[in-house]
């Protein structure tokens, strides 16, 4: 009973689990932990042709897009939260170049939930009424057999990977997650793979002295990445803050296709490594996103 | 038109408007920029048994430790009443519980349909916007919902191009047609004035000018000859006490900065 | 902002929410955590006309079966789980005095999440080829608008009332559960009335250190009671282990009706408080079933 | 029929050959009773990466720390790989990562279907069984699963009162037919054989004799004329290793006693 590490490095891990043309489900907390080190490196690696499925990316989305990597979103929200529009969206999705799958947060959700439970539809009340249906082929209107109510049914989604990021994991995929969960738990069950990148791998015993904070079933995992700071700019509780500037510069940084190249060179094809990313942010940065205030959860007892 | 000179941004006119819009004990689906300080506001001053529910999978009725930007930040999960999945926060929209939610846009029309997600012209794609969130789902599914947005013309169209977040439709009797099974858009907020719907035609009717405002001033800034209320008033100022949280609340002016 | 306390007795919150006729759901988390105090207070108010919602529900259902609280149950199975068949559930159902409607633990997974979730029913790929759908008129068959596949549509159940035991609690609703979880979050959201019964009312403050823990919105609980051992004699996580015997035993005290009388004089009726059940117990059967081995969950950081 | 003279009781031999159909790595539905012994002495010899699922919500890979009568025992959860929703493994089973449930029944029939629910007689309700708890939803949704019951000729009877757990229906092509994505029972462990079933028609075939039965005793305990396969061996017994991992995880022989 020596089951085998799935430690391994980042650039690895999206080599070995995310091909060109696959379905990438991404950005499953919405606002917190979103896994930005993973995105990076696919677009290191110059993936093309994918599919990127989230509630709402945030920035992530945009810079995969602009970088040339992505033929489809299947989103219900493509922007950069604190500053509105993003750029490498809009001027894709303006020139035709991408593909966009209309999705809300509720039908994305139940998508990755009918994916999870193994059924080739959830039923929901929302989309009635909205033009969704005209730019989503994965709604269609139903009627309940028992009220005759209409209902929106949407379509199933299994991605091909979930790139997940955490708090922490063991080096088999056992990994611990808090905070706002988002639409994880479902984006894990419903994906083929699965990727958890995290800012600690922790030994086996840390991870079962809580089970109830697992995210998904470690036997599923394929790969597991130690990716310190690797949801930076976006918050990870217990880690660190929201790096605010970071999501309000970018908004120049990528308003043209020409700044966005060059913000793409410096902090993205010039970082090889987690260190190089740290260094480029700087000290200062860093303490300033660091936790000042703690709160440590209450214990609870798994005994017997 | 509400400057500095008065005491107040028109940011947080608006911002005080929409909290006054929440009563105290409701159950508000709080949404991005905006709204978040709405919210925030209204549990500060007459609301403070407001229930905030947050689309991340986030249930608080305690302001959080510290200003947040955004409903991610880390003050915002600290002392949260329940941190859980996005699923379960839709299934309280979803099931009714949600009394009343905040949502922006950038084209509204005389029904209250939001389009965030396609701008056209001369019938073809003129601006991508950022899509729905979760705007289509608390459009549908709150008991209520209130909009808030910048009043121009290009924005206020008399059809929008395209419904992210369902309104009246085109009228009475639309939303129940359409299998929505319940609210509508109770009031739309701008940077001008403040417009309510007619309870039966549905159609929206402008019922509060912003200080410094006229209705001349609004009608020629909507696309579509704008009903007047019977009773036209003029939107109560900040008081000193909004003014003083809303800038303990965003203390940079981020949001709510001239 | 000083919310009410939602501390009341036990017999309060049965008497306030558990009118006759009501439809009730109990032991959501299967084997643990059963709600047995809440359950003997039901009968020692002896309602009347009760249905019993829950997916396996061990012994609970069939003493207040016994007792002539119920009409119908809602269940997947109805037992005792270490003996087998249960006696006064099959006296009832026989005798044609107990409506029976059968369901699977995935169906009523279904039918309480569909009830969570706002939706009429929930689209499940099980009970096809079964002859539930003979004796559950919840279950029908449709086809899936997207695949042509063949499914079940389960119909939403929304309990009046849930009634669910926890590890502790705070006055006003906010509870940690921890352990397996069963079917207690989709019950609770499901339901228009919560009573959260606990074996320890703690501070708000335990509580908001880990706000993951939280088994549902303290917003929407109704009543809450501090109940010591009141989940015995099954086991709660952190407090106490299953009483092997009790359910062992219990097979030859409700073989018959008469011994069941007996025994429900005994341990309910002639039961006035939590003190008196402990004091029947035996303190040296309650140290066997004190925890022996700890097991601290590994702290998170809530902090900013 | 075996008994302890023969060193080890009935119910030793059927959990072991419940456990042999185990392979290592498998992902394994538990059930109740037998099934819960016969996957921990899996894990135990041959199979110790097998992963055990629990309609409970729970998850967990390695032995629990202590003998257990049944799944909820706190030991059960100490340590376990996951702890959640029962909503969230009934996910894994009908998405179909499930390899192999256990289930057990009253009364079974030629073409594997079990009832779990209702006895009849003479078209009148005789009795009123426990019910399907997760039995229906293993039986529709595991690649496979396997039956594990007492061997008597009113339980096994040529069509059962009532389907809790579909097995193949009529015969070939019926799960097909009834939109069963998958699966159907593999083998069947009784007290005095182990069946499988026919690839081709589907019906119940004898395999292999427990010693000290005889095949004409199995055909007299059995409802229908039990087909014999071509090849008809006697059930390997309990090797003393898998006794004495049995006897450590039922030391009081609640289970397993004589």
């Amino acid at each position: 009973m020596a089951p085998a590490s799935k430690l391994m490095s980042l650039s690895e891990a999206i080599k070995r689990y995310v091909p060109d043309g696959a379905e990438v489900v991404m950005g499953t907390s919405l606002e917190t932990m979103i896994p930005f080190a993973a995105g990076h490196e696919i677009i290191r690696q110059r993936k093309k042709n994918l599919t990127l499925i989230g509630p709402i990316s945030d920035i992530l989305f945009d810079r995969l897009i602009g970088a040339g990597c992505v033929r489809k979103t299947r989103a219900a929200w493509v922007g950069n939260v604190i500053t509105g529009s993003s750029y490498n969206f809009r001027r894709a999705a303006e020139e035709g170049t991408l593909e966009t799958e209309d999705h809300s947060n509720l039908t994305i959700s139940m998508a990755l939930n009918a994916g999870a439970m193994g059924v080739p539809f959830m039923p929901a009340l929302t989309a009635l009424g909205s033009d969704l249906y005209k730019t989503n082929q994965s709604l269609k209107k139903i009627t309940c057999p028992f009220t005759g109510m209409m209902l929106t049914a949407v379509s199933a989604i299994n991605p091909a990977v979930a790139i997940i990021h955490v708090q922490r994991s063991d080096e088999f995929g056992n990994a611990h997650m808090w905070g706002n969960l988002g639409v994880t738990r479902e984006a894990c069950l419903a994906s083929r793979h699965i990727i958890i990148t995290a800012e600690e791998i922790v030994s086996p015993g840390a991870i079962e002295s809580d089970p109830n904070r697992v995210i998904t079933p470690g036997f599923r995992v394929d790969a597991v990445v130690h990716a310190s700071w690797g949801a930076h700019p976006s918050p990870v509780p217990g880690y660190y803050n929201r790096d605010h500037n970071a999501f309000i510069e970018y908004r120049n940084e990528s308003k043209t296709s020409e700044a966005f190249e060059k913000w793409l060179r410096l902090w993205v094809d010039n970082v090889k490594s987690s260190d190089d990313y740290l260094r480029l942010l700087g000290k200062e940065r860093i303490i300033k996103l660091e936790l000042k205030n703690h709160l440590l959860s209450e214990p609870v007892d798994y005994g017997y | 038109m509400a400057t500095d000179t008065a005491g107040y941004t028109l940011s947080e006119l608006m911002v005080t408007a929409a909290a006054r819009e929440i009563a105290d004990g409701e159950v508000v689906f709080v949404g991005m920029r905006l709204p978040l300080l709405g919210f925030l506001l209204a549990k500060r001053t007459h609301a403070p048994d407001a229930v905030g529910i947050y689309e991340l999978g986030i249930v608080r009725d305690s302001p959080a430790p510290e200003p947040i930007l955004t409903m991610g930040d880390l003050p915002n999960l600290f002392r949260a009443k329940w941190l859980s999945d996005t699923s379960d926060v839709m299934g309280l929209l979803q099931n009714g519980t949600v009394d009343v939610s905040f949502i922006g846009g950038a084209q509204v029309d005389r029904f209250g349909n939001l389009n965030t997600s396609y701008i056209m012209s001369s019938g073809k794609l003129a601006t991508r916007l950022p899509g729905s969130g979760g705007a289509c789902d608390l459009a549908g599914l709150s008991q209520r919902h209130i909009i808030i947005m910048a009043h121009e013309k290009h924005r206020f169209v008399p059809t929008v191009d395209y419904i992210t977040s369902p309104g009246y439709g085109n009228g009475a009797g639309w939303r129940e047609k359409s299998g929505l099974p319940r609210g509508g858009p109770s009031a739309v907020i701008t940077s001008r004035g403040i417009m309510k719907f007619d309870p039966v035609s549905k159609e929206m009717l402008l019922v509060s000018i912003h200080p410094g405002v006229t209705a001349r001033n609004i009608l020629d800034n909507t696309g579509w000859p704008l009903k007047i209320a019977d009773t036209l008033i003029k939107t109560p100022v900040p008081t000193e006490y909004e003014l003083k949280v809303l800038r303990e609340l965003d203390p940079e002016g981020y949001w709510t900065g001239s």
